[in-house]
């Protein structure tokens, strides 16, 4: 019994490896929280710091990273919907669609908002 | 069985944070959909210092981004809360961790409350 | 080890569930051991599916179900014994409602009943067909609120310690840790069920083995009415799996290969309907003679439910549909079922009166494991459920008054130091050029063969001769595992070991039996005899074999007539 | 047609896999094939099993990564003729495949799982009126065999053994949903704990695998939201 056990995949359905994928994407966004309010301190440290550090992250080379981090908050906000109504006791019936569903939503709105992202890096320079 | 003890505990806390952390979950969606929207998606200077100076002397924007930020930190900290009480460790310091991640979101919103209004 | 409570029950089935509570609720002084072998919501009583029959409506009466068990015993029932039962038996169906039994209802959410063989009005209570497993939770349940129930689950007893004619305590070994541990108590209640495993196809689970009948044979408590086994008209082939007796009392019909509905020829009136040993004989004719239906696991007989209608099966028989669908691969919607009958319920047992006393103080029997008698030579369907409800509460009683009036007299540290000596010193891990496992196979064969529907003189006594062979070789019987915990090896050779005893009490007490009566049917001697044979039998364990005694059949109201359904 | 049982034993001290090549008949259930192993080929071979008709609960195990009923599951329908098996998750193996389920049961009883009614009529029981469709909101849960196949892939049971787990909960709600019952209050506090319904995060596995159909993740979501609700209430009120 470990840790590993959120993660394991062998004999899982999609339903638990959803809760896995939950379970990570919520870790990663958690850190990614702590990063962002740390850096918005440069707002207080003045314009210079602040737009030097915006020249750097909002940039082609982070574009990867920020596209990723689009599909963790995307899964983990469209699952997390799902899961709220699954565990207010609504569409338990339908839960095999309602997933099929949050994946396919999570696809469709990772692709317009990746194109959003790209249009807005690469189109401010 | 000792692991069983303390069950019968008539705290609240447990079930008022699940239903926080669903109803806080609810929020993001929405709020962290119109901070993406407005941030990245609609002008492509956005992210300049005076345009983020200003949304933030803005009364509406400042009413948004309070709500974001109470709802993002709870439900970051709360969730964590939760993995770390679904392990033995958590169950063994469970005030500890109860108290140290409460802790941590009250300071985690007043930081960014400060950082708002000092801008 | 050793540890002791004022009443040890050994066996958490229907029977020893009950008599745990009631003993509970005759005092809360009084402290109470529930030692299995298996969890109690694992032992045999969950397979019980068709249902439990109690007098509850107008038109039934405590003397109309006291006339059909009588008849269906084929009249060696004791009738003080099932007019008490009768009359009982419906507190107990009240009872399990109010502790939450899921009850099948009638529309306006009244206890419902349904027709069983032989029962001459609706009067079987039922769960879906899921009554022993609801019966079974619902007590287990219940007995979770006593606070002076203490439970030992997986326990395996190896004996019973009688020290001056009075029953004092048994010895269990702990199977997680494999330590063996003495329980002194003022009385013993022996609940471990019947002995159903003696036949090769049955609808017994693995763990019906007869220990409690053994181990009381072998400490000189005689058993009775051994040679009468039942068999059930349909097992599932090739599995032997129940299809309950309810797939007729719902309307289903019996088949030969030419589609005939054959029991019209055997039992004119009641059909399907006709009680286990009719019904079973009827097919088995039917086999014999060539119509029934051939297969790769021999001929069956076709159980033809498909008139019924998808939404009458899935409403009341929902787990013989998945049964049939998960281990013959066929929908009962759609085709008859394969079916042939079965080695199902043990009437004989411990012999006890019927306050459930055997002939030792302070030691109890309840439940399949004792003969009181109400089934005599034939159990009616339905009516063993019930018997488990009614005289698991008497067993518990008797023994919870026994306790409060007795001192607990501790047991000499010699006979549990012997005892280990016995198991592991002797048995454990042994050496030797027989397999247990083969040895169960072959004692099997022989029961299959020589002690099944008809049976003849000289089919017992070659029967009987493998027998004594068997437990001959046993002798010489080796164990692989020789480690402690959880040695399943060993636990194992030891059911075959009391199993071999059984046997031999079965065949001695069929072969002297010379008469048919109820579910013992010899074809040398088709007929009833009242005359000589209207008694029970009592088997006596000697080292020579099993020593043969009479006692007579108490008759109350009714006298022995023709049996015709 | 032979399929190799390859399976982890434990003999107490050590941990290792040990393959069988057993013949394999028409229709043939994985517990048919442990016992051809321990009666044919390695008497020591220690699992549990009773009614081999899956209603005992006692013989999950755990084939290629999935836990099942050995006894109701068709070697056939696993579709390998090479199975893994091993005990099942969550639980501590004491033999083979034989794990501990003391831990399980305590949890069982910790909820409180039998009618509660305020006058308990023992000599004079009367019947009670429960109308079929009454009795539908809870059968399905009343259909729990206690196999634990819920519990060994519970993600919330791998890290916290306190948890109460799917069966438990079920049990629970099982009662709470009952018209006849009169005690719900006792079992809303007996769930409420830290190690009670709070630690479900609808992985719902446990409904995936349950062989009896009985959704698990169904009565824990349904306890939850009454747990939680009643919580409340108590505080305001
Ligand atoms: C498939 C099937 C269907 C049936 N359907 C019906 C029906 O519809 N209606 C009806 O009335 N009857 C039915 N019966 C009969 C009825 O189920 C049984 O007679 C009854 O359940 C027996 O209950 P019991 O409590 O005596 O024994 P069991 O339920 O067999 O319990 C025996 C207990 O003793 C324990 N035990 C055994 N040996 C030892 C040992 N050495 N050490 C420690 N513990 C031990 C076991 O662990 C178990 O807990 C059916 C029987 C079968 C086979
Ligand atoms: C976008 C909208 C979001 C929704 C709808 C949402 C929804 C949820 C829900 C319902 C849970 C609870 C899972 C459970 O306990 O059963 C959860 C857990 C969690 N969320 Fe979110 N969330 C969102 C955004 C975020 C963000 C922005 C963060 C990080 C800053 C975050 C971090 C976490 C963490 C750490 C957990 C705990 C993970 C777990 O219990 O497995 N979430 N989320
Ligand atoms: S809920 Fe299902 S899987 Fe869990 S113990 Fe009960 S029957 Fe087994
Ligand atoms: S698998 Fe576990 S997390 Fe919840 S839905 Fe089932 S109890
Ligand atoms: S042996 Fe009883 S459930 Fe499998």
């Amino acid at each position: 019994m470990s840790v590993a056990d959120w993660f394991r995949v062998r004999g899982r359905s999609l339903q638990s490896i959803s809760f896995s994928l939950h379970r990570l994407t919520g870790l990663v966004l958690f850190i990614y929280l702590l990063m962002h309010l740390s850096y918005l301190t440069s707002l207080k440290l003045g314009k210079e710091v602040y737009e030097s550090l915006i020249a750097t992250t909002v940039s082609p080379a982070f574009l990867p990273f920020d596209i990723l981090l689009l599909l963790a908050t995307i899964f983990h906000g469209v699952n997390g919907i799902r899961v709220v109504l699954n565990e207010f006791g609504i569409g338990y019936e339908a839960r095999k669609a309602m997933l099929y569903a949050a994946y396919l939503i999570t696809a469709i709105l990772w692709i317009i908002a990746s194109v959003a992202m790209y249009n807005f890096v690469v189109g401010v320079r | 069985m000792d692991e069983l003890e303390g069950m019968h505990t008539r705290r609240v806390l447990e079930p008022a944070a699940w239903i926080l952390q669903m109803v806080s979950g609810l929020l993001l969606a929405a709020l962290i959909a119109i901070h993406l929207y407005v941030t990245h998606f609609s002008t492509h200077d956005a992210l300049a210092y005076e345009n983020v100076v200003e949304r933030f002397r803005d009364a509406g924007f400042k009413a948004i981004y309070t709500l974001l930020l109470l709802a993002v930190t709870f439900h970051a900290f709360n969730g964590v809360r939760a993995i770390v009480l679904d392990t033995d460790f958590g169950a063994k310091n469970r005030r500890a961790v109860n108290w140290l991640l409460m802790l941590l979101f009250v300071a985690a919103f007043a930081y960014g409350i400060l950082l708002m209004s000092s801008v | 080890m050793r540890v002791h409570h004022d009443i040890v029950i050994v066996g958490g089935g229907l029977a020893g569930l009950r008599a745990a509570i009631a003993a509970a609720e005759k005092s809360k002084k009084l402290s109470i051991a529930l030692i299995s072998k298996t969890y109690p919501i694992r032992c045999h009583s969950v397979c019980a599916e068709g249902g439990t029959a109690a007098v509850l409506r107008e038109g039934d009466s405590f003397d109309l179900h006291a006339w059909d068990t009588v008849k269906g015993a084929d009249f060696l029932a004791d009738q003080d014994a099932v007019e008490f039962f009768v009359r009982e038996s419906p507190k107990e169906i009240l009872r399990l409602d109010n502790w939450g039994c899921p009850w099948s209802r009638t529309e306006d959410g009244r206890i419902a009943q349904r027709a069983f063989g032989g029962q001459s009005f609706n009067r079987t209570v039922f769960a879906a067909d899921r009554t022993g497993f609801h019966e079974v939770h619902t007590l287990y349940e219940r007995t979770l609120m006593y606070p002076n129930i203490v439970r030992y689950d997986e326990y395996f007893m190896t004996n019973l310690v009688i020290e001056d004619g009075a029953a004092r305590g048994i010895i269990a070994i702990e199977l997680k840790s494999g330590d063996l541990v003495l329980f002194e108590a003022k009385a013993v209640i022996l609940a471990t069920g019947g002995a159903g495993r003696l036949f090769g196809f049955t609808t017994y689970s693995h763990q019906v083995t007869g220990d409690g009948m053994a181990i009381a044979y072998r400490c000189r408590v005689p058993l009775k009415d051994m040679e009468f086994f039942q068999f059930h008209p349909t097992g599932l082939v090739p599995s032997g799996i129940l299809m309950t007796e309810a797939c007729r009392g719902e309307g289903g019909y019996l088949r030969n290969k030419d589609g005939e509905r054959f029991m019209e020829r055997y039992a004119p009136e009641r059909m399907e309907l006709a009680p286990r040993d009719v019904v079973a004989r009827s097919m088995w004719r039917e086999i014999i003679e060539g119509r029934g239906i051939e297969s790769e696991y021999g001929p069956y007989i076709a159980l033809d439910l498909t008139h019924l209608g998808e939404e009458k099966i899935e409403e009341r028989l929902p787990l013989i549909r998945e049964a049939a669908k998960k281990f013959a691969g066929i929908d009962p919607v759609e085709e008859p079922i394969p079916v042939r009958p079965v080695a199902h319920y043990t009437m004989g047992g411990v012999h006890t009166n019927m306050w459930c006393e055997t002939p030792v103080k302070g030691l109890y029997a309840t439940g399949e494991v004792a003969c009181i008698s109400i089934h005599g030579a034939n159990r009616l369907g339905s009516n063993s459920t019930a018997e488990c409800l009614v005289f698991g509460r008497v067993a518990g009683e008797k023994a919870a008054e026994y306790a409060l009036s007795t001192e607990l007299r501790h047991v000499d540290d010699d006979i549990y130091r012997e005892e280990e000596k016995r198991i592991f010193d002797e048995f454990l891990g042994r050496s030797g050029d027989e397999s247990p496992y083969q040895i169960k196979k072959e004692l099997n064969e022989v029961m299959d063969s020589s002690f099944w529907i008809f049976r003849d003189g000289n089919g017992m006594k070659e029967g009987f001769k493998k027998i004594l062979e068997l437990k001959e070789r046993y002798r010489n019987v080796e164990i692989a595992d020789n480690t402690r915990k959880f040695n399943t090896d060993m636990i194992y050779a030891f059911e075959v070991g009391f199993m071999l005893d059984l046997a031999e009490a079965v065949a001695a007490g069929a072969i002297a039996r010379t008469e048919s009566r109820g579910a013992h049917y010899r074809l040398d001697y088709p007929e009833r005899d009242d005359e000589n044979w209207l008694k029970h039998t009592l088997a006596y364990y000697t080292p020579d074999g099993p020593k043969l005694e009479y006692i007579p059949v108490t008759i109350t109201k009714w006298q022995p007539v023709e049996r015709k359904y | 047609m032979k399929v190799i049982f390859n399976i982890r034993r434990f003999d107490g001290e050590k941990d290792y896999w040990q393959s069988f090549a057993v013949p394999v008949f028409r229709g043939m259930t994985l517990l048919e094939g442990l016992f051809y192993i321990k009666e044919n080929l390695d008497g020591s071979l220690a699992f549990r099993a009773s009614c081999r008709m899956g209603v005992c609960g006692s013989c999950a195990v755990k084939v290629n990564g999935k836990p099942v009923l050995a006894c109701e599951t068709q070697i056939s329908s696993v579709n390998s003729s090479k199975l893994d098996i091993e005990p099942i998750d969550n639980f501590r193996v004491i033999k083979d495949l034989v794990t501990d389920f003391e831990g399980f049961f305590r949890k069982h009883e910790a909820v409180k799982p039998y009618l509660i009614r305020n006058d308990d009529n023992y000599e004079n029981p009367v019947e009670l009126i429960q109308t079929p469709k009454q009795m539908k909101s809870y059968y399905t849960f009343s259909l729990c065999i206690k196999c634990g196949a819920c519990y060994s892939v519970c993600p919330a049971a791998a890290t916290r053994s306190d948890y109460l787990g799917p069966a438990a909960i079920t049990a629970a709600w099982r009662f709470i949903a009952d018209s006849r019952d009169e005690g719900k209050e006792e079992r809303y506090e007996a769930v409420c704990g830290d190690n009670g319904v709070w630690r479900c995060h609808f992985a719902a596995e446990c409904s995936e695998v349950c062989p009896k159909k009985v959704e698990p993740a169904k009565a824990v979501q349904k306890m939850r939201i009454r747990t939680a609700l009643h919580a409340i209430k108590k505080v305001i009120l």
